[in-house]
């Protein structure tokens, strides 16, 4: 016994040479053009090191030369997947400034269209999920969801992805006259469809061992590094900003902010899903309440903000998306700066993922749900 | 018997007469030699191109898609296309990677590949070699097959390589064991090693069916296992695309990555093929012990027939689980092999040998 | 907690610190020399208890640079903002805040990369997005002919 | 004995969780013609596209080659890339009086965001969105379009 103890202290003293490997730019699951640099000893990662600015746009430095409605638009550019939000972000925050009061109409509409984009984004999240721990077949699935709300965008937005729907003051257009039944129509289908993924993948035995008690972070990690979003959540950091602070029609309904107090991968994975079923219901609980009225009120051909500071938060997809203007009086912003979730969210990964493998390592990079446009800006 | 008409064997000594008859004894062996290797070259590319094309419709009919439909009526000349394009590829080489290995790591691959499918029955008088110890024989040269992945993965001097050929050492050196233990379990039943012998054996009804609970447990082993050795999803661990850009062949392009690519397809008949003839009877037609009715309309159809539809079925089980497993962590695929696999067949050996021992079979 | 009792428990805090209600959030000014020790202050104390660094911005103005923290707490759900001005807008600097909340590390390696703002104690303080060579573009007076097309 | 039992439940779980895994892929794979592929350039005739579609931007013009088209420069300043240039020429009407009116409506497509800033800017309704997306072209240059057709005119009553 004795010399059996002998061995297993010796084998934890052998240690072989870390070995960095690069991760991206191109990479299948890094989802774009984002570099980590790996420190591996054999499979496990000791360190991990982001890096970013492979796709830098320079949006916050564009916005300075535009007037407020034109960067509503390059907003849809960074987090593609939660373009809508993005966009009312933007849309807030001047209508703040200004103290204008948008109808309930608009209200309603964007609230609902915020939902569909995170419904949107989270099938997506999903079906990219699935392929990065292996199961092709659920990207298929996801996408097949999701051109259903894509559809519903193109009718209304007029574009699938980049809608700028959301501009100072209203709405582009106002809704069209088929959109209550299309969004009712795809909750309907929608509501089969969820309970496929999970007996597709949530309850698949290989995927739950390889999520259940992998890649923990708990609440005070969470919070310090200020990781919002379903991961946020996930760890039981309360940080819905559609409870806590709420805007637009949030305070008209009813839902539950999803918390896991868990905070490992499969808590992350668990509380998107969850987090579906809460967007229908609000969804459901606004189409066929959408008030008469304007689509969006009248505002002069030339914004100009008051002079000062302007902060607006939103929950985007991903996590709490902030719009940070800087006025001066004129019609183009002195400066903007947008907290994008992702970027918070990523530089987490190296607290989380150290002393997990490699195949770990990209199951916690899906549960970010990283959009690099969105980090990179 | 009537299955006879069907036989190959005569068609076989036919053209060993009419060439003895012509040739001295050495030059006939020798040109028996040249078309039976031939009719493997032909056999593997055509069928490597027929399986690829099935993969790809296959996996689109799971994924609700149509799969490639361009070239040709239903994207049939697909493949064909796509191996062009391979053979036109330029082969790109590392410049640091050790040039000797790297180029005989696909060689070693499909050359595993060939001397494991001679010893397969196709039909009846339809089988190169038949050893005392086919069986064995499988087991033993498919698992030199690893030897090629390593190389090829050492030899690239790039280390997404390295780790997706380490990966798939430790996958088959400890899938190998399920492999050899679930044909043990068989080889217990049959009493005999030599593959001819296992398929004549079946006459009267497949193993699978013979040794009903062992049997079902040692075959569902068989396949899982076999998907492994294999590298196909969920155990494709060493070309994880996720993780692994493309593991062992990263750094493969042209001819090269089409050897290691025609390999897997041809393991995964292989494999299926083993299955078809060591749990379902080979070419043997189904047949169920005294239903002479029943058993003569089977016999009706040939033997290649037999055993192509029972190998495509094994791979479309195979195909099935592909496309809908998630992938499985490099820890955890040896823990289902050390904790599950090897404790089940060990237990299913004894199952299986107190079958035999007390004739509970069929 | 109100506005009005946040500002007076910040207040509290002293350090030089002006605090007034903005038009949105409460706001303090902190001169750069003690801005650590009142952050850490916002961050500790229990009534105030700031453990949530939404985001971390910097401003060009014309003759000095800004920081902005903007700072939440999870347990009291009270919001508030820290600006901080520096020295001259050549060679400003701050102290780092990452030993408060791990998050500044990467919005600060960020505010350096594109505003070229220095920050005391940061651990790893290196370009974010751009060239090692490249010039801080979010600076008012960062000109590029090439890339920066003007109308 | 308890373990070995919770062992083979463990085994007959996962088992089960595969079996209703593979129920799912099963029953796309046995209804292929619920496939969800569209063959595109085949399907374009049954293809719908939505009439808000923001495909291009368009100038519409009447049977009398007339459009709507002041030549204001709104949409110009409403672009946020750059992709309208305005190009306008003095005319003189009957009365003597000197008018502005439109030359050029240049677009670069290339540079277009379809953001629809300058058809909700535009004062007279003279642009909108088009739906057709084939924009694919061998030369760039080509994607700079003149809006207004040549000869055509500003349509009667149409003012500022």
């Amino acid at each position: 016994m004795d010399e059996l103890r002998e061995i297993m202290i010796t084998t934890d003293e052998i240690k072989t040479d870390e070995y960095l490997i690069n991760m991206g730019p191109q990479h299948p699951s890094t989802h774009g053009v984002l570099r980590l640099l790996v420190q591996l000893e054999g499979e496990i990662v000791h360190n991990v090191q982001p890096h970013v600015g492979y796709i830098h746009s320079g949006i916050e430095k564009m916005a300075e030369s535009l007037s407020y409605p034109q960067i509503g638009h390059l907003t849809d550019r960074m987090d593609y997947l939660s373009a809508h939000q993005n966009n009312e972000a933007v849309a807030l925050c001047v209508e703040n400034a200004l103290q204008v009061e948008v109808p309930e109409r608009v209200k309603y509409i964007r609230t609902i269209m915020s939902e569909l984009s995170r419904l949107a984004s989270h099938q997506l999240w999903w079906c990219v999920m699935g392929m990065d721990m292996g199961a092709l077949t659920t990207f298929f699935y996801g996408l097949r969801d999701r051109e259903d709300i894509l559809d519903i965008f193109e009718e209304t937005c007029g574009a699938r992805l980049t809608v700028n729907y959301s501009i100072p003051g209203g709405l582009m257009f106002d809704i069209h006259p088929n959109f209550q039944r299309d969004v009712k129509a795809f909750i309907k289908k929608f509501k089969t469809k969820l309970p496929e993924y999970d007996r597709l993948l949530s309850g698949n035995v290989i995927f739950t061992e390889r999520t259940k008690g992998v890649g923990f972070l708990s609440k005070e990690d969470a919070i310090a590094y200020g990781v919002t979003g379903p991961t946020g959540r996930a760890s039981g950091f309360s940080c819905d900003l559609r409870k806590h602070r709420p805007y637009s029609a949030y305070d008209k309904v009813n839902f539950k902010e999803i918390l896991s107090d868990v905070g490992d991968t499969y808590a992350r994975y668990q509380v998107r899903m969850a987090e579906m079923w809460e967007s229908m219901s609000i969804i459901e609980q606004l189409i066929d309440n959408i008030p008469e009225g304007d689509y969006a009120v009248k505002m002069k051909g030339v914004v100009k903000l008051p002079e000062g500071e302007f902060y607006q938060r939103v929950e985007t997809a991903r996590g709490e998306f902030g719009v940070f203007i800087v006025s001066d009086g004129k019609k183009n912003p002195y400066r903007v700066k947008f907290r994008s979730p992702g970027f918070s969210n990523l530089f987490a990964i190296n607290h989380i993922a150290k002393g997990w493998k490699i195949a770990d390592l990209v199951a916690i990079m899906s549960t970010f749900d990283l959009v690099i446009p969105d980090i990179d800006r | 018997m009537a299955f006879n008409i069907y036989d190959f064997t005569t068609l076989t000594k036919s053209i060993h007469e009419g060439l003895s008859s012509q040739f001295s004894p050495t030059a006939t062996l020798a040109i028996e030699w040249t078309i039976v290797g031939l009719a493997y070259l032909l056999f593997v590319a055509l069928f490597g191109l027929f399986l690829v094309y099935a993969e790809r419709k296959v996996c689109a009919a799971f994924q609700q898609r149509m799969g490639p439909m361009r070239v040709g009526p239903w994207g049939l000349l697909q493949t064909i296309a796509d191996f062009i394009k391979l053979l036109m590829k330029e082969l790109i080489m590392p410049k640091n990677a050790d040039k000797f290995l790297y180029n005989l790591a696909p060689f070693i691959v499909i050359i595993v590949t060939f001397m494991v499918i001679s010893v397969i029955p196709f039909a009846p008088g339809l089988a190169t070699f038949d050893f005392d110890i086919g069986v064995f024989f499988v087991t033993a040269v498919s698992s030199v097959g690893v030897i090629g992945i390593l190389l090829a993965g050492w030899s690239s001097n790039n280390k997404y390589s390295l780790i997706g050929a380490m990966r798939s050492g430790a996958q088959i050196v400890s899938y190998e064991l399920s492999v050899g233990l679930s044909l043990i379990t068989m080889i217990i039943l049959a009493g005999t090693m030599q593959i001819s012998g296992i398929v004549e054996g079946q006459r009267d009804m497949w193993f699978i069916f013979k040794g009903h609970v062992p049997a079902v447990i040692a075959f569902f082993v068989f396949v899982i296992a076999g998907t492994a050795e294999t590298n196909r999803g969920p155990f494709d661990l060493a070309e994880a695309e996720s993780e692994l850009t493309a593991g062992f062949h990263t750094e493969y392009s042209g001819i090269k990555f089409a050897f290691f690519f025609l390999a897997e397809y041809i393991n995964l008949f292989i494999v299926a093929a083993m299955a078809t003839t060591v749990f379902l009877g080979g070419w043997m037609p189904l047949h169920f012990g005294d239903f002479d009715s029943f058993n003569q309309i089977m016999d009706l159809m040939p033997g290649l027939f037999w055993f192509f539809f029972k190998v495509l079925g094994v791979m479309f089980l195979m195909m099935w689980f592909k496309w809908t497993f998630p992938r499985l962590r490099v820890d955890q695929i040896l823990n289902l092999e050390w904790k599950y696999l090897l404790p089940i067949n060990l237990f299913n050996i004894l199952l299986m040998a107190a079958v035999v021992l007390f004739g509970l079979h069929f | 907690m109100t506005n009005e009792a946040l500002i007076a428990a910040i207040d509290k805090i002293g350090a030089e610190a002006e605090t007034r209600q903005g038009a949105q959030y409460v706001e303090t000014f902190v001169p750069f020399a003690k801005m650590h020790g009142f952050m850490k202050h916002l961050k500790e104390d229990d009534n105030l208890a700031f453990d949530y660094l939404i985001c971390v911005s910097g401003v060009d103005h014309a003759d000095h640079m800004q920081m902005v923290y903007h700072l939440e707490s999870t347990k009291h759900n009270h919001m508030m903002v820290v600006k901080v001005k520096t020295d001259g807008r050549e060679t400003p600097a701050v102290d780092s805040v990452t030993d408060l909340w791990p998050t500044a590390e990467f919005h600060e390696r960020e505010a350096f990369d594109l505003l070229g703002i220095h920050f005391n104690n940061h651990p790893d303080l290196r370009r974010m997005f751009l060239d090692d060579n490249w010039g801080y573009p979010l600076r008012k007076d960062y000109k590029d002919d090439i890339h920066i097309v003007s109308r | 004995m308890k373990s070995i039992i919770a062992y083979i439940t463990e085994i007959l779980k996962g088992i089960w969780t595969l079996l209703t895994g593979m129920k799912v892929t099963a029953k796309y794979f046995f209804t292929p013609w619920k496939h969800v592929t569209q063959q595109y350039p085949e399907n374009r005739k049954t293809l719908k596209i939505a009439e808000r579609f923001r495909g291009e931007v368009i100038m519409p013009h009447n049977e009398n080659n007339e459009h709507k088209c002041t030549g204001c420069g709104i949409c110009e300043i409403n672009c946020p890339n750059g992709s309208i240039e305005i190009i306008t020429k003095s005319l003189i009407l009957e009365d003597g009086k000197k008018k502005r009116a439109i030359d050029q409506h240049i677009y670069h497509l290339g540079m277009c965001t379809f953001c629809n800033l300058c058809v909700k800017a535009c004062p007279t309704g003279a642009i909108v969105m088009g739906q057709n997306f084939e924009h694919a072209v061998w030369d760039r240059s080509t994607l700079t379009k003149v809006l207004n057709q040549p000869g055509s005119k500003i349509m009667e009553g149409v003012k500022d």
